[in-house]
C-alpha cells in the first residue's frame, strides 16, 4: 500500500511531464492540455462522493464556479493573491457544500432527489450572481494585468506554469484517493455506498462521513476553479456551467464508480477527443464532443455497468497474480 | 444471579392502525443465549429494529447496559456494544469478504493493525478465512450470513442480535450455525438473542425462550415448557376445533 | 389433472430456493402446502402464477405447459391468485380494486354478475365501495384479495398465506371462505403456515421445509402425524 | 410598490402560468409514477416540442397553438420509440443507471436541438394570440389564457381517463403494486409502453403552448427538467389534481419573483423552494406516498 502511495505519483507526474516536450511547449496546445488535466481533477474528485459515497453528485459545476468567483474576486477587488485566494475558494466551496449537504443528508435525500438538487445548486448559483449585480452581473469582470508573477500566479502568454499546476493538483487528487480508498474513511463511505442500514449498525454515523466526502470533493472542485479563473482572465456568472456537473458525473460513472484509476484515465482519453472533435467539426456540428460523450455513457451503463474500471481492474489483478507466481 | 445486560420495558409500536407490539417486556441476563420466537407477523422483526434504534417505540424503553437507548441513532447504539444481523442478508456485493469485516473491525480498533487482527481473527473464527477475497456478490446464502455474523463479531459486540440466522439453509448448514452460536456466547461471552421461526432450532440453542404472537409476549420460559403451553401450541398449529 | 408441477428448482439470483418440487392438485380438490417461514412457499406461488421463472422443471395446467410463461397470459388460462401481504392496490378504492381483478374479462355482463356474487359473499366490501383500499383493516383487506381474485371467474386459485398477520377470529373467516369456494368447485392451492386450519380443509397436503417436500399425505391423516409436530414443532 | 391591482395581475399571471407548467410537468409525473422510471431528460422533450412547434410555425406557417394537432401524434410515436430503445432496458435498473442513462438522454437531445436550430434564441414570429383582454387595469394574455385552457381540458379528460376507463385504473394499479397488476392480467410491457407514449406525447401539447409566449434555446431543457421534477416532487404522486395545484404553486413563485425582485431569478425561487420542500416535506405536499 505504501508502495502505491509513493509509485503513483511518481509514475503518474513522469507520464504527465513527458507531455509539454510531446506538444512541443506550443501555448494552445499546453491550454487545451491544463483543461483537460483541471477536468480530469475534478472527475477524481467525484470518484470520492460519487464512487465511494454512491451519491450521486450534480453540483460539481457550483463549486468550481466558487472557485472561480472567489479567486477571481478577491484578486480583482483586494489584489489578493491566488495563493491564498485558490485556497480559500476551496474552502468555500466547503463551507457552502456542508451547508447544503448537512440537511440534505439529514432528510434522507438520496438517489434522484440528491442529484436534483444537487443540479438545481448551479442553476440557484448561476441566477444568484447574474442578478447580484455588485459582484456578478452580465458583464465580465477582467482579473488585473499584473505582468509575469510568482506572487500572483500570473504567466502571460506561457501556459506551462499553469499546465504544472493542473498537474500537481490532480496527481495530488489521486494521491487523495488512494489514501481514502485503503482507510477507515474509505472503508466506511464503501460500505454506505452498498447498504446504509447494515452500514448504521455497524457503528458508522452514515451522515457524518457522507459530510467528509462531500467536503473532501467540493474543496478539490474549488481549487480547479481557482486554477481555472486565471487562465481565463475573467469572472463571469456563466461560468457556473450545469455542463460542467453532467461531464464530470458521465466521466466518473464510465471511468467505473469507485475506480481510482478509471476515472482519471478515462477522463484524459474522452476529453483529448473531445477536444479534438470541438477544433475540427465544432464550427458545424457544435456539440459533437458531447454527443459522443453521451452515447459512450449510455452503451457503458447499459452493457457494461462496472465501467472501465473493472476492467482495468481485473487487468492489474492478472497483472499483479502472475507476478504472484513468479515469485513463487 | 447475572444483572441484565438488556431490558425492554413495555415497548409499543404501531404501524398506522397495527399494532406490531403490545407493551413488551423481557430481560436478558448477560452471558445468556436467548430465543424469541413466533409465527409469520408476530413483531420479531420490528422488536430487532427498536432495540438497534431503527425504530421508535411509541411507548416503553429499552435500556441496554443501564443506559437507556430508545431515541438514539443505530450507529450510537452499536458503538456501545449491540451488533446485530438481518432477516434479509444485508449484503456488500462490491466489497470482499475480507473488506466487509474490516468495516465492522474499524468500530473499536485504535489502529490499523488492530484492525488487521480482528479481521484475521474473525474470520478465522467463523470459519471463512478460504472466502476471504471473493466479493460480496459472488457468494451463496450460508456464506452471505456467515459473513454478516463475521461483520458483526468485528464491532466486538457484547450483545449479538440474530435476526432468522437459519431460514433458507440446510440442515447441515443449520448445525453449522448452531454450533457457532454456541462458541460465539461460550468462548467470546457474548450475550446472543435469537429471532428464529423454526422452533427446533432455538430448541438446541437457547435455555429460555419468549414467544411472541400478534405483538404480544404470550410465553416466556424454558424451551420444554413451550411444548405443553396452550397459548404457544395454539399460535402454532392453530385453534383445534370439535 | 388440473395443475401438476414437476421437479421445480427456482433460485432468486445465486440463492436456490427451491428444489425438486413435484406435487399434483387434481381438478376440483384443495390442496396445502404447509411449510415455515423462509421454506419457499412464496417462490412457488410467484413462480406458478408466472411472476418468477424457474431454473428447470415444468408446470402443466390441464395438461397444457405453462412454465415461464408471463402473468397475465397465465391469469387469462384461469389461474388466479391472492398475493401473499394482500398485494392490494392502496391508492385504488375498493371499487376500482374489484375492477382490476375482472381486467381480462370483456364482458360486462358477466363482470355484473360476479359483482353481485361478489356482494353476497362480502357484504362489507359494498359498504366500502368507495373507500380507498389502503384504509382497510387487515381482515376487510384481505376480504377484498380473495374477491378480486375471484372476480376473473377462475378455474383455479392460489392462496399465499391468507391468514398473515390477522386476528384468530377473522382467520376463522378467512377459512369458511376458502370452504365454500372449494363448495363450488373451484380447484385450490393453499400455501400456509396455520397448520390446523390448512391440514382440515385440504383433499391433499405436502410440508415443504428449506425448499424441499419433506411429507406429504391426506389432510387428516397428516394432521394425526406424529411426524408433522416433529417436522414443525421440532419435537 | 405593493398595489392590489399589481398583486392581482401577478396572481392572474401565476396561475396561468403555473397550469401551463403542470401540463409540462403531467408527463413526467406519469410516467415516474407508473413507469416507475427516473427520466432526466424530460425537460429535453419540452424543449425538443417548442422547436417542433418553432419548425412547423416557420415551415408551414402554423399558429402555434396548433401545433400540437401533427405534435400530439409525432410525440406519442417518439413516446413508444424511446421507451423500446431505452427506457425499456432500464425499467428494473436501479436508481443511478436510470440517471445515467437518461442524462445521456438529455444531453443527445440538447445537442441535437444545438446542431440543427444552433444557440440562439428562436421564438415564433407571430401567433394569433398575441393580443390581451383587459379587466380594469388588469391584463390577461390570450395566449396563456388559452394554454390554460387547454391544460385543464387535459387534465380533465386525463383525470376521467385514469379513473373511468379500465387502461387508467390498470395504469393507476400499475403505479401503485407492478406484481399485483401483472397477476390481474396486465400485460405490464404494453401498459408501460402506452403510459411512455402519453406521456411524452402531452408534451408537445405542453412545448406548443409555451412557444407562444417564451422563446426556446437548446438550453432550455435544463431548466423545463428542473422545473417538471419541482411539480413532481411537490405533488408526490398525488395524481393528476396534485400535479396541477404544485404547478400553480411554483407558476406564482415565478410570476411573483419576477414582478417584485428580477425576471432572471425566477429558477433561484423556484429551486431554493424546491429544495427546502425536499428537506422538510420529502413526500411532496399533496402525496399519499
Amino acid at each position: 500500500m505504501d508502495r502505491r502511495l509513493i509509485l503513483t505519483p511518481l509514475i503518474s507526474l513522469g507520464v504527465l511531464s513527458l507531455v509539454p516536450p510531446l506538444l512541443g511547449f506550443n501555448n494552445y496546445y499546453l491550454l487545451l492540455a491544463s483543461l483537460i488535466l483541471l477536468y480530469t481533477t475534478m472527475v477524481s474528485a467525484w470518484n470520492i462522493i460519487g464512487g465511494f459515497a454512491g451519491q450521486v453528485d450534480l453540483a460539481a459545476g457550483a463549486y468550481h464556479g466558487i472557485g472561480i468567483f472567489v479567486t477571481g474576486l478577491l484578486f480583482i477587488f483586494y489584489r489578493v493573491t491566488p495563493l491564498i485566494g485558490i485556497f480559500l475558494g476551496g474552502l468555500v466551496a466547503a463551507l457552502l457544500a456542508v451547508a447544503i449537504g448537512y440537511p440534505t443528508f439529514r432528510f434522507g435525500l438520496r438517489e434522484v432527489w440528491y442529484a436534483l438538487s444537487s443540479l438545481a445548486l448551479v442553476v440557484i448559483l448561476y441566477k444568484l450572481f447574474l442578478v447580484w449585480e455588485s459582484v456578478g452581473g452580465t458583464i465580465e469582470r477582467y482579473l488585473p494585468k499584473v505582468g509575469f508573477s510568482w506572487f500572483y500566479l500570473m504567466f502571460p502568454g506561457n501556459y506551462l506554469y499553469y499546465y504544472l499546476m493542473s498537474a500537481l493538483l490532480l496527481v495530488a487528487t489521486i494521491v487523495v484517493n488512494i489514501r481514502i480508498r485503503y482507510s477507515k474513511l474509505g472503508y466506511y463511505l464503501l460500505a454506505i455506498r452498498e447498504n446504509e442500514e447494515a452500514a448504521e449498525m455497524l457503528g458508522i454515523d452514515v451522515r457524518r462521513y457522507k459530510l467528509y466526502a462531500l467536503m473532501i470533493y467540493s474543496f478539490i472542485v474549488g481549487l480547479t476553479g481557482g486554477i481555472f479563473v486565471l487562465m481565463l482572465g475573467y469572472v463571469h456568472p456563466v461560468l457556473f456551467d450545469s455542463w460542467i456537473s453532467i461531464q464530470t458525473a458521465i466521466l466518473g460513472i464510465v471511468g467505473g464508480l469507485g475506480s481510482i484509476a478509471g476515472g482519471p484515465i478515462i477522463a484524459v482519453i474522452l476529453l483529448a477527443i473531445a477536444e479534438y472533435l470541438r477544433v475540427r467539426f465544432g464550427g458545424y456540428i457544435p456539440g459533437l464532443h458531447q454527443i459522443l460523450f453521451a452515447i459512450i455513457l449510455m452503451l457503458i451503463v447499459l452493457f457494461k455497468p462496472g465501467g472501465i474500471g473493472e476492467w482495468l481492474d481485473s487487468l492489474w489483478h492478472r497483472i499483479t497474480a502472475r507476478r504472484g507466481m513468479e515469485v513463487a | 444471579m447475572p444483572k441484565p445486560i438488556l431490558e425492554v420495558r413495555g415497548v409499543t409500536k404501531r404501524f398506522g392502525g397495527l399494532t406490531a407490539l403490545n407493551r413488551v417486556s423481557f430481560n436478558v441476563e448477560e452471558g445468556a443465549i436467548i430465543g424469541i420466537i413466533g409465527p409469520n407477523g408476530a413483531g420479531k422483526t420490528t422488536l430487532f429494529n427498536v432495540i438497534t434504534g431503527f425504530l421508535k417505540p411509541e411507548e416503553g424503553k429499552v435500556i441496554y447496559d443501564g443506559h437507556t437507548v430508545t431515541g438514539l441513532p443505530p450507529h450510537r447504539i452499536a458503538r456501545m456494544g449491540v451488533a446485530r444481523t438481518f432477516q434479509i442478508v444485508k449484503p456488500f456485493p462490491e466489497l470482499t469478504v475480507e473488506e466487509a469485516v474490516r468495516v465492522g473491525a474499524y468500530l473499536k480498533a485504535e489502529d490499523e493493525g488492530e484492525v488487521n487482527n480482528i479481521v484475521d481473527d474473525v474470520l478465522e473464527f467463523v470459519g471463512i478465512e478460504h472466502l476471504r477475497d471473493r466479493y460480496g456478490k459472488e457468494l451463496n446464502l450460508i456464506q452471505l450470513k456467515l459473513t454478516e455474523i463475521a461483520r458483526a463479531l468485528a464491532t466486538r459486540p457484547r450483545l449479538l442480535l440474530v435476526d432468522e440466522a437459519v431460514a433458507g439453509l440446510t440442515p447441515g448448514e443449520i448445525d453449522n450455525i448452531i454450533e457457532m452460536v454456541h462458541r460465539i456466547n461460550r468462548e467470546r461471552n457474548i450475550t446472543v438473542c435469537l429471532i428464529e421461526h423454526i422452533m427446533r432450532f432455538i430448541m438446541r440453542v437457547s435455555e429460555r425462550i419468549i414467544v411472541l404472537h400478534h405483538g404480544e409476549k404470550i410465553f416466556e420460559g424454558k424451551p420444554e415448557e413451550a411444548y405443553e403451553d396452550e397459548a404457544v401450541i395454539k399460535a402454532y398449529l392453530g385453534e383445534r376445533r370439535i | 389433472m388440473s395443475l401438476r408441477v414437476e421437479e421445480l428448482n427456482v433460485a432468486y439470483g445465486k440463492v436456490q430456493v427451491l428444489w425438486d418440487v413435484s406435487f399434483k392438485v387434481e381438478g376440483g380438490s384443495l390442496v396445502s402446502i404447509i411449510g415455515p417461514n423462509g421454506a419457499g412457499k412464496t417462490t412457488l406461488i410467484k413462480t406458478i402464477s408466472g411472476l418468477l421463472r424457474p431454473l428447470s422443471g415444468k408446470i402443466l395446467f390441464e395438461d397444457q405447459d405453462i412454465t415461464g410463461r408471463p402473468p397475465h397470459t397465465i391469469k387469462k388460462l384461469g389461474i388466479s391468485t391472492v398475493p401473499e401481504g394482500r398485494g392490494l392496490f392502496p391508492n385504488l378504492t375498493v371499487k376500482e380494486n374489484l375492477i382490476m381483478g375482472s381486467y381480462t374479462i370483456k364482458d360486462q355482463q358477466r363482470i355484473e354478475k360476479t359483482f353481485k356474487f361478489i356482494h353476497q359473499l362480502f357484504p362489507i366490501l359494498s359498504e366500502r365501495e368507495q373507500q380507498l383500499a389502503g384504509s382497510l383493516s387487515g381482515g376487510e383487506a384481505q376480504m377484498l384479495s380473495i374477491a378480486r381474485a375471484l372476480m376473473s371467474e377462475p378455474k383455479m386459485l392460489l392462496f399465499d398465506e391468507p391468514s398473515l398477520g390477522l386476528a384468530p377470529m377473522i382467520v376463522e373467516k378467512i377459512f369458511e371462505v376458502i370452504k365454500t369456494l372449494k363448495q363450488r368447485g373451484i380447484t385450490i392451492l393453499l400455501v400456509e403456515q396455520h397448520v390446523q386450519h390448512a391440514l382440515e380443509l385440504a383433499d391433499y397436503a405436502y410440508i415443504l421445509e428449506n425448499g424441499r417436500i419433506v411429507l406429504e399425505g391426506r389432510g387428516e391423516e397428516l394432521l394425526e402425524n406424529p411426524h408433522l409436530k416433529k417436522h414443525y414443532l421440532g419435537l | 410598490m405593493l398595489s392590489p391591482t399589481l398583486l392581482l395581475q401577478n396572481l392572474i399571471f401565476g396561475v396561468l402560468l403555473g397550469s401551463i407548467y403542470a401540463l409540462a410537468a403531467i408527463g413526467l409525473s406519469l410516467i415516474f409514477g407508473v413507469v416507475n422510471l427516473t427520466n432526466f431528460a424530460h425537460g429535453d422533450f419540452i424543449m425538443l416540442a417548442m422547436y417542433i412547434s418553432y419548425f412547423l410555425g416557420v415551415s408551414l406557417k402554423l399558429d402555434p397553438i396548433l401545433t400540437p394537432i401533427i405534435g400530439f401524434p409525432v410525440f406519442f410515436l417518439l413516446g413508444i420509440a424511446v421507451y423500446l430503445a431505452i427506457f425499456h432496458k432500464i425499467i428494473r435498473a436501479p436508481p443511478l443507471s436510470q440517471i445515467a442513462v437518461t442524462v445521456g438522454l438529455l444531453v443527445l437531445l440538447r445537442n441535437f436541438a444545438l446542431a440543427v436550430w444552433h444557440a440562439e434564441p428562436k421564438s415564433i414570429p407571430r401567433t394569433l394570440l398575441g393580443y390581451s383582454y383587459r379587466l380594469g387595469s388588469i391584463l390577461i394574455p390570450a395566449d396563456r389564457l388559452t394554454g390554460m385552457l387547454i391544460s385543464i381540458a387535459t387534465f380533465l379528460i386525463l383525470h376521467l381517463f385514469l379513473t373511468k376507463t379500465k387502461t387508467g385504473i390498470a395504469m393507476r394499479a400499475l403505479a401503485d403494486n407492478l406484481d399485483s397488476a401483472a397477476l390481474m392480467g396486465v400485460n405490464v410491457r404494453n401498459l408501460n409502453m402506452l403510459t411512455c407514449a402519453l406521456g411524452i406525447g402531452i408534451v408537445a401539447l405542453a412545448g406548443g403552448i409555451l412557444l407562444t409566449f417564451q422563446p426556446v434555446n437548446p438550453m432550455t431543457g435544463l431548466i423545463y427538467g428542473l422545473l417538471t421534477w419541482s411539480i413532481v416532487a411537490m405533488a408526490g404522486l398525488g395524481g393528476v389534481s396534485g400535479i396541477l395545484l404544485s404547478g400553480i404553486i411554483f407558476g406564482l413563485a415565478d410570476a411573483f419573483t419576477a414582478a417584485f425582485w428580477d425576471p432572471r431569478a425566477r429558477e433561484i425561487t423556484i429551486y431554493i423552494l424546491f429544495i427546502l420542500l425536499l428537506w422538510f416535506r420529502p413526500k411532496g405536499l399533496f402525496g399519499r406516498r
